[in-house]
């Protein structure tokens, strides 16, 4: 069986073959096929199954519109569930298989569902499984959820790339049809800036798909025509296989490229698809029309389809879907389709016609005022049931039947700003509404205008009112004679027949029934018959059965049809792949990687690092021999207080402050002064948020009369830098103050240890002697020449300092460094041991400035100044922030040294129960301090401060772990400050 | 969206962070202002449905705040000015 | 010992960066100096004086001006990024320092950032991918702060073919990463 | 009429022609005892409650639009009581208490399922707070657990464990957490009003207030003055347009918050879990589409819909943490207008304007707090006292320095 549906004609290159399998069997289509084209010459209907019922389902339109044939395609990783036969473009070795279906398409268990339809209506699930309650999470929804979703992910990584970009433009030109095609060439031929984007893989829209000409062309020779003209225009930009996905504020839209779909696997180095924002000044909705069913009984089996769809697949792709076709058409449209395949020599039986006025077709059975009531066929249409204008009904055998109830502007993208469509009754369709996008504007059938020729038209005048509002030149070129019949439409929504089921959303399985019962129910507003019944949430969202359920419901009230509703469209126009959506942001990519000056250095001595925000840090550096975390960090902590230790500490945020105003500035911004800091000196500052609560801290240093340099921790610098540009520009904007961040400028490296000066006496050029650089002097120095900075600040509760040079020389000083240091047994330390030091100095860090605390919280409630007004200082001083009370930082330690002890674990008194009344605060950080011997914590304790002393339980409940501690003070070690000033 | 910066023309909204009301351009006196007033200011919002002048950060861009007056419901955007000059305007200076 | 730190590019390698893919040259650029320049308040007139002096270029926003051994980008208000040729520069902060006194505000910003200069026939084919600066319709000289897969930096149109950008030092591999995966995926 | 398994079989053998309206669509009265604005989640519970548990009477439930229609009806479906402080996690565990109980006592299948949320760690310092959460919540009668990186790979082989740029360390679960049919939370509590009483009454916008010396003494509507004894506001994203009707300004700010489904896919996904390095979450419906979500979009809006963005930023999170997603569609996004209060937590509270209470500032997490919302809202509005598991909800902690902040952003709305 090879391609026996194939007939004359259509726009597939019949020189090339290409091999594709479908449920493991081996195919062949051509070059301008798609899956649904090439299955359908295979004479293959039948390709997929309802998402509730279960029933047989094939192809019913040849458009994006599609509800029923989809398949997974690709196999492997690649595996892409849900995809649109109709518009998967036929490649070499193109492998797809149906969905939702077990053991097999043609057999499916779960297609008793369809036998149980009774029970399975609108919202039956409300209603029932409600006893015995357990059973729901038990029993009841493991089975549903088992037969829930369509198709499957392979569970693997995808295994291709995404791209995104962005595009600008005079005018985004949606939809290359007749309207499209001539806006395009309207505004390209006058030097605008045009994007012309279509869904397709070839443009020209319905020109393709139908036989009338456009002036002595045929349309799609007319298409190719003007695309080719369209290609020599600089300023224009043809994107085929590319959907405009939705439209954002301002004139921004997102669109995907489907770069390699059309190939078995994406060439090297290029994307599977790319995301475009596109900006757009002016934008033109030229996305054509979908075709819109007629419901009756059984009206979803394989075989029929929508009118349009049956023709353009003898049109375009050369298929004719049965030998013997019948057409149910309530408007002229509708005719063409039995014309066109009559003129193929296709066997036309008969075209099924309710009105009752109107010419006869010549040479076809045309039944007048006769509608189609019923079909049969278990996986494919044999025969339809008709009731003839005499109210007989007949039975006719026909294996295809194209059903045309009319067409519904595309103004999907026009809703999305919540515009809500019109009704026009012209053309008993919605058309978008006047308050759509602001420059956007729609032309061609998706504004309404139904005929070629009114295509054409509004197109180039929506292009020529775009050039004008520009302030383009243009000129108004005579259109091409083309086709401008009406519709001559008669509303028709449902066919009735007898009792059975007649298909309103095909995928999702809602009929004409479930309508009726959620009119019984009073779920009778749109949005509640939607969600009640589920039309509309299927992968198609809707654009074939939306208004059809909307008339039904209309019907059913007695109301008309624009005070039922209207439903709105969200984006994406089109599902879209969550990849595109991501681009290159994946795997090691999701976001950028900052590396410190010391990085390659530590990387060659094995080092193991942190993220911390984007950067990453050495967590610890391992030596041969260690085996476990804990050997490296307590050795780079026992040997940085016994000897000297050095720690890249360039994450932290540094902002350079000048300008005459400074310490005035940073009066307001610190809740502490910096007015009167000496020059050469460094101070730690404390940053409140307005709120009261503190922001951030870090030292700041004055290096000349009108110039500082502020640290802040590496999570805030950001932060911090556009608080202060806040307090700068908006609260104080006379103060002469400059800002400018000087974070990467600088390697600094932190040198701690009691032979810190003796390592930097060795590399630093000046004299840095405890009278020269005294606790919290800073100052330039040189190191052989090159300019460096010194601040002599201790975060390990050390004698310390911070040396930077530029950044460049960052890998040379750790070099460096390490290597003079080696006289003294120096480490290089991690964040590991960092954190162990600092709790051990009791200095709080991140997991302490947690947002929610206060200075008086930390023990830093003098620093506040009330003297001078700071940013956080009036609501600092609320009654509960300043109670007795409240929270104050402590220290822990366990009874037993040997106990465990863990952070998060929160505090009770000894004896209490454990309920939330009796929870005194709770553990912040937790670290074994190899200087102590012990595990040591800082925590929040309530009223902390008035405890040191006593024993209380550390509890946690997640390692069930319940320790007695002993309350003591946050500095662990050397209280008095002795090391830091030795 | 797009806002229309007085400098730089055009740029993408996605640039710039979200502060709130520009009402926060008026910051009480810390040592003077009654504690309500500090409240008010740091709490209150109007919160409209309609035009609202809102404080934007351009911080992948040249960092200036700006205020933007934009329509909560169309997100229409009528005019952006310098945060600095709005400030002095309404009598802010050092 | 040695007492000359040996320095290294942003990327970590002991030389500049020249990459080809395809029509896309990228130059690491090792050898400028840059440092911000800031007006100091109610020293406007006298800052324009002392910058027409020492030949500093002021460029208004969103631009870029040369003036050799100069260059200049507006930054933000009242602020500029000078470019000046390394090793003469090395202390570019300090020669500034001299020549406008107590009128600006002057940082060293030589090692904060990378830069690479992109030349091709069509610089935006490949921007177009990478940032949503109009490259090719703004004019020659246009400098402006774009965002490239999350990592801020500035951008400068030199001419039709030449495109300077600098990122944050810091993420010097993930810019370079992410514009040549791009330049890749255009080949 | 009760609904129920039998019901549902023998309706099917008679043609479905018994079931009756889920609600009656009665004019509006000229006065009520209670008037309770917003017909949705916590509007409709208030009113349920009254009638239920509070044996009040003469009660009105005012609707601008279709019952459910708010966030009721746009949200992620989540449950959870995974709260740190103590203003909020004895409410969100009353809360998740009534979940549990729901469908029984309503009568009305809302599909609350715990199938249990985890919340991933990506660093030490995660680990740390959510330890204390853990412990927070333990104390306080819920259920936590910490996973290891194992377990959580266990549970979900197919995430990025091996390639990440944030690598996953463990994470925090509430195994009784889950998702409720969103819509269904709606219909529940207004036909069981209905059956109870109570009016509701849609198409019917509060346009103004009658307030005088100090007492509020009904409403202007679209369709005519309402009387009442007493008036509950309830109307989330709209709180300051109703409450500036009383001359009010709130600590609240209205922000988009966008929610996306992805096409039907075959069961990946069994419970919800959050992505604590980027800004995604996810679970997937009885249907098999996977609801996810993420950052609010920032800026002050009544639009219902979000910008591009936000939707890159959510999709980004989705690959970083589970790179098969690529093949997987986006079939929609929405916008839902959320109510972000000053510290990120709720008011349930009386006003200065006697008769008139309030009941917002639920910012994105309003859905789980529905039946506690209702339930506290009516104790409030039936004894003029506030519950005591929302007793922390009061309009002058602000005043008296008692945030209740669990993400420690301060008077920032839009970051929390």
């Amino acid at each position: 069986m090879t391609q026996v549906k194939r007939i004359a004609g259509g726009q597939i290159d019949r020189t090339r073959t290409l091999h594709f399998s479908f449920d493991g069997q081996s195919l062949t289509g051509h070059p301008g096929d798609t899956l649904a084209s090439a299955l359908l010459a295979n004479n293959i209907r039948l390709m997929g199954r309802s998402f509730k019922y279960h029933r047989p389902r094939g192809v019913f339109s040849a458009g994006s519109e599609e509800p029923n044939a989809l398949v997974e395609l690709r196999p492997g990783a690649r595996q892409e569930p849900n995809t649109r036969a109709t518009v998967a473009e036929l490649f070499d070795g193109l492998t797809a298989q149906s969905q939702n279906r077990w053991p097999n398409l043609r057999f499916d268990a779960l297609s008793i569902n369809d036998r149980l339809n009774a029970f399975f209506t609108a919202g039956f699930y409300y209603k029932t499984f409600m006893w015995p309650a357990v059973f729901w999470e038990k029993l009841y929804e493991p089975i549903i959820r088992r037969a829930a979703g369509l198709g499957s992910l392979s569970r693997l990584d995808d295994p291709d790339s995404y791209d995104k970009g962005f595009l600008h433009c005079d005018l985004l030109i949606i939809g290359a049809g007749p309207a499209g095609l001539m806006a395009a060439l309207t505004a390209g031929r006058s030097g605008a800036r045009v994007i012309l984007a279509d869904e397709d893989f070839r443009m020209g829209g319905r020109l393709n798909a139908e036989t009338y000409g456009i002036g002595d062309q045929a349309g799609a020779d007319w298409a190719a025509l003007v695309l080719e003209e369209l290609a020599t225009l600089p300023s224009v930009r043809l994107m085929s296989r590319t959907t405009i996905l939705g439209a954002f504020d301002h004139g921004i839209f997102s669109a995907v490229e489907r770069v390699s779909d059309h190939l078995a696997v994406p060439l090297p180095g290029k994307p599977r698809q790319t995301l475009w924002r596109i900006y757009a000044k002016r934008s033109i909705n030229a996305g054509g029309a979908t075709e819109r069913p007629i419901a009756f009984e059984n009206n979803d089996r394989p075989g029929i389809m929508l009118a349009g769809a049956l023709r353009a697949y003898a049109n375009r792709w050369g298929v004719s879907v049965g030998d013997r076709i019948a057409v149910f058409t309530n408007n002229d449209d509708g005719l063409r389709t039995a014309l066109d395949l009559q003129a193929k020599g296709v066997d036309v039986v008969a075209v099924i016609d309710p009105r009752k006025d109107g010419a006869l077709l010549p040479g076809i059975r045309h039944l007048r005022g006769a509608t189609v009531v019923d079909t049969a066929g278990r996986l494919g249409l044999t025969s339809i049931t008709v009731r003839l204008g005499n109210g007989k009904a007949e039975t006719l055998a026909v294996s295809a039947l194209g059903v045309s109830g009319g067409w519904n502007p595309n103004l999907n993208i026009t809703s999305h700003h919540r515009s809500r469509p019109v009704w026009n009754a012209d053309i008993t369709a919605f058309v978008p509404g006047a308050d759509g996008p602001p420059g956007l504007t729609s032309a061609g059938a998706a504004s309404g205008a139904m005929s070629t020729h009114a295509a054409l038209a509004t197109g180039q005048a929506q292009a020529l009112s775009v050039l004008q509002a520009l302030g383009f030149a243009h000129r108004t070129d005579v259109l091409p004679k083309a086709e401008d019949a009406p519709l001559n439409l008669l509303p028709l929504w449902y066919a009735p027949g007898g009792e059975g089921r007649a298909w309103i959303d095909q995928q999702n399985d809602v009929t004409v029934k479930d309508i009726k019962l959620a009119h019984q129910e009073n779920m009778v507003s749109v949005e509640h018959m939607k969600r009640y019944t589920t039309l509309g949430m299927a992968t198609d969202q809707g654009k074939t059965g939306n208004v059809l359920g909307l008339a039904l419901m209309a019907e059913l009230t007695g109301q008309s049809i624009p005070e039922t509703g209207t439903t709105i469209y969200r984006p994406p126009y089109t599902p879209v792949a969550l990849g595109a959506l991501a681009g290159r942001a994946r795997g090691q990519d999701f976001k950028p990687l900052r590396l410190t000056p010391s990085h390659h250095w530590a990387k060659e001595q094995g080092a193991t690092f942190v993220e911390v925000g984007y950067w990453l840090r050495t967590q610890w550096l391992p030596r041969p021999g260690e085996t476990t975390w804990r050997q490296s960090v307590d050795r780079e902590v026992l040997a940085t207080r016994k000897s000297v230790g050095i720690c890249d500490v360039t994450t932290l945020g540094k902002i350079d402050i000048q300008g005459t105003d400074a310490g005035a500035f940073l009066d307001r911004v610190y809740a502490n002064t910096f007015s009167t800091l000496p020059v050469g000196k460094c101070r730690y500052g404390l940053m409140l948020r307005e709120d009261g609560m503190v922001f951030d801290d870090g030292t700041t240093a004055r290096l000349a009369p009108h110039e500082y340099v502020m640290t802040t921790t590496t999570a805030n610098a950001v932060a911090v830098f556009r608080h202060l540009e806040f307090c700068r520009q908006v609260l104080w904007p006379d103060m002469d103050v400059q800002l400018i961040s000087t974070t990467e400028a600088w390697a600094q490296y932190s040198v701690a240890g009691p032979n810190a000066r003796k390592l930097l006496e060795k590399i630093v050029d000046q004299d840095i002697s405890d009278t020269a650089l005294p606790y919290m002097g800073c100052g330039a120095v040189t190191i052989g020449g090159l300019r460096a900075r010194i601040f002599r600040i201790s975060f390990s509760g050390e004698l310390a300092y911070e040396i930077a040079v530029p950044t460049r020389y960052g890998d040379g000083l750790i070099r460096r460094l390490v290597a003079e240091g080696a006289a003294f047994e120096a480490v290089v330390y991690g964040t590991e041991a960092l954190g162990v030091m600092r709790v051990e100095k009791g200095h709080v860090a991140g997991n302490e400035l947690n947002g929610q605390s206060t200075a008086l919280n930390m023990g830093l409630g003098k620093m506040v100044s009330r003297k001078k007004d700071s940013i956080g200082m009036p609501l600092s001083q609320r009654e509960a922030m300043v109670a007795e009370d409240g929270y104050r930082l402590v220290g822990v330690m366990p009874v037993d040294k040997t106990a465990a002890l863990s952070a998060g674990s929160h505090l009770l008194d000894v004896g209490a129960e454990p309920v939330a009344a009796n929870d005194g605060g709770w553990l912040t950080s937790m670290v074994w301090s190899p200087h102590l011997g012990s595990l040591i914590a800082l925590a929040y304790l309530k009223a902390g401060d008035q405890k040191l002393g006593q024993r209380m339980r550390a509890v946690n409940f997640m390692t069930k772990q319940d320790t007695l501690v002993e309350i003591v003070s946050p500095q662990f070690i050397d209280p008095q400050g002795d090391r830091l000033r030795g | 969206m797009i806002i229309n910066h007085p400098l730089l023309g055009p740029r993408d909204a996605q640039e710039f962070i979200y502060l709130g009301d520009a009402s926060l351009i008026a910051r009480p006196d810390g040592l003077t202002a009654s504690p309500q007033a500090f409240l008010d200011y740091a709490y209150q919002r109007t919160n409209p449905a309609g035009l609202h002048r809102e404080l934007w950060y351009h911080e992948q861009g040249d960092r200036s705040w700006l205020v933007v007056t934009r329509n909560t419901v169309t997100h229409e955007i009528t005019l952006v000015e310098l945060a600095r000059d709005v400030a002095r305007r309404e009598g802010r200076s050092k | 010992m040695d007492n000359n730190l040996k320095s290294l590019s942003a990327l970590g390698k002991p030389t500049a960066l020249i990459l080809q893919i395809g029509p896309f040259k990228i130059t690491e650029r090792m050898n400028v100096a840059l440092a911000s320049l800031a007006t100091r308040r109610g020293q406007g007139t006298e800052f324009k004086n002392r910058a027409q002096l020492a030949g500093v270029p002021l460029p208004p926003p969103a631009t870029s001006e040369r003036n050799d051994p100069f260059g200049a980008f507006w930054v933000t208000p009242e602020m500029w990024f000078i470019e000046a040729p390394l090793p003469m520069f090395e202390d570019i902060a300090a020669k500034l320092k001299a020549a406008f006194g107590d009128t600006a505000s002057i940082t060293e910003q030589t090692d904060a950032w990378v830069r690479f200069d992109l030349s091709a026939p069509n610089p935006s084919h490949l921007l177009e991918r990478l940032s949503n600066i109009d490259v090719d319709r703004v004019p020659d000289g246009h400098a402006s702060r774009t965002v490239i897969d999350h990592v801020g930096c500035y951008l400068i149109r030199r001419n039709a073919n030449e495109v300077t950008l600098y990122g944050p030092r810091s993420s010097a591999n993930s810019l370079l990463h992410a514009i040549t995966v791009a330049a890749e995926s255009l080949l | 009429m009760r609904y129920s398994g039998f019901r549902v079989i023998a309706e099917a053998l008679t043609g479905h022609k018994g079931w009756k309206p889920l609600w009656r669509d009665p004019d509006p009265k000229a006065a009520y005892d209670y008037v309770i604005v917003g017909g949705g989640g916590h509007g409709l519970a208030t009113a349920y409650y009254l009638a239920k548990e509070f044996k009040q009477a003469r009660i009105a439930v005012l609707e601008k639009g279709y019952l459910g229609g708010g966030n009721v009806g746009r949200n992620t479906t989540i449950i959870r009581s995974n709260y740190l402080l103590d203003g909020n996690e004895p409410f969100y565990e009353f809360s998740l208490k009534l979940w549990e109980g729901l469908e029984q006592d309503f009568n009305y299948n809302a599909m609350v399922s715990q199938r249990g949320i985890i919340n991933l760690i990506h660093t030490d310092a995660q680990r740390d707070a959510f330890t204390r959460r853990a412990n927070a919540m333990v104390l306080h009668g819920a259920d936590a657990e910490m996973l290891n990186r194992d377990q959580v790979k266990a549970l979900y082989p197919f995430l990025n464990f091996d390639n990440a740029r944030f690598p996953i360390k463990g994470a925090i679960a509430q195994k009784r957490g889950g998702t409720v049919r969103h819509d269904a939370v709606a219909w529940g509590y207004a036909r069981g009003a209905d059956q109870r009483g109570v009016d509701l009454i849609q198409n019917c916008e509060v346009i103004g207030m009658r307030i005088e010396n100090g007492r509020i003494l009904g409403v202007e509507t679209t369709r005519g003055h309402i009387g009442a004894g007493k008036v509950g506001v309830a109307v989330a994203g709209a709180s300051s347009r109703v409450m500036d009707h009383a001359g009010m300004r709130l600590p609240i700010e209205s922000h988009v918050l966008q929610a996306f489904v992805s096409e039907g896919l075959k069961p990946l996904i069994d419970g919800v879990m959050t992505f604590g390095a980027g800004h995604f979450y996810v679970s997937q419906s009885d249907k098999g589409g996977l609801v996810f979500g993420g950052d609010i979009d920032g800026y002050n809006s009544y639009a219902q819909r979000g910008n591009l963005p936000v939707i890159e930023d959510v999709a980004e999170g989705g690959m970083a943490l589970m790179p098969m997603l690529g093949r997987a569609r986006l079939l929609r996004a929405w916008g839902g207008i959320m109510d972000m209060s000053m510290d990120g937590s709720p008011i349930i509270d009386k006003t200065d304007i006697n008769g008139l209470y309030f009941n917002g500032g639920w910012c994105y997490g309003g859905f789980k707090a529905t039946p506690a919302s209702g339930w506290c809202f009516a104790h409030l509005l039936a004894r003029d006292e506030p519950h005591p598991k929302a007793a922390a909800y009061r309009f002058d902690r602000f005043a008296k320095g008692l945030m209740i902040d669990e993400k420690g952003q301060g008077a920032t709305p839009n970051l929390h």
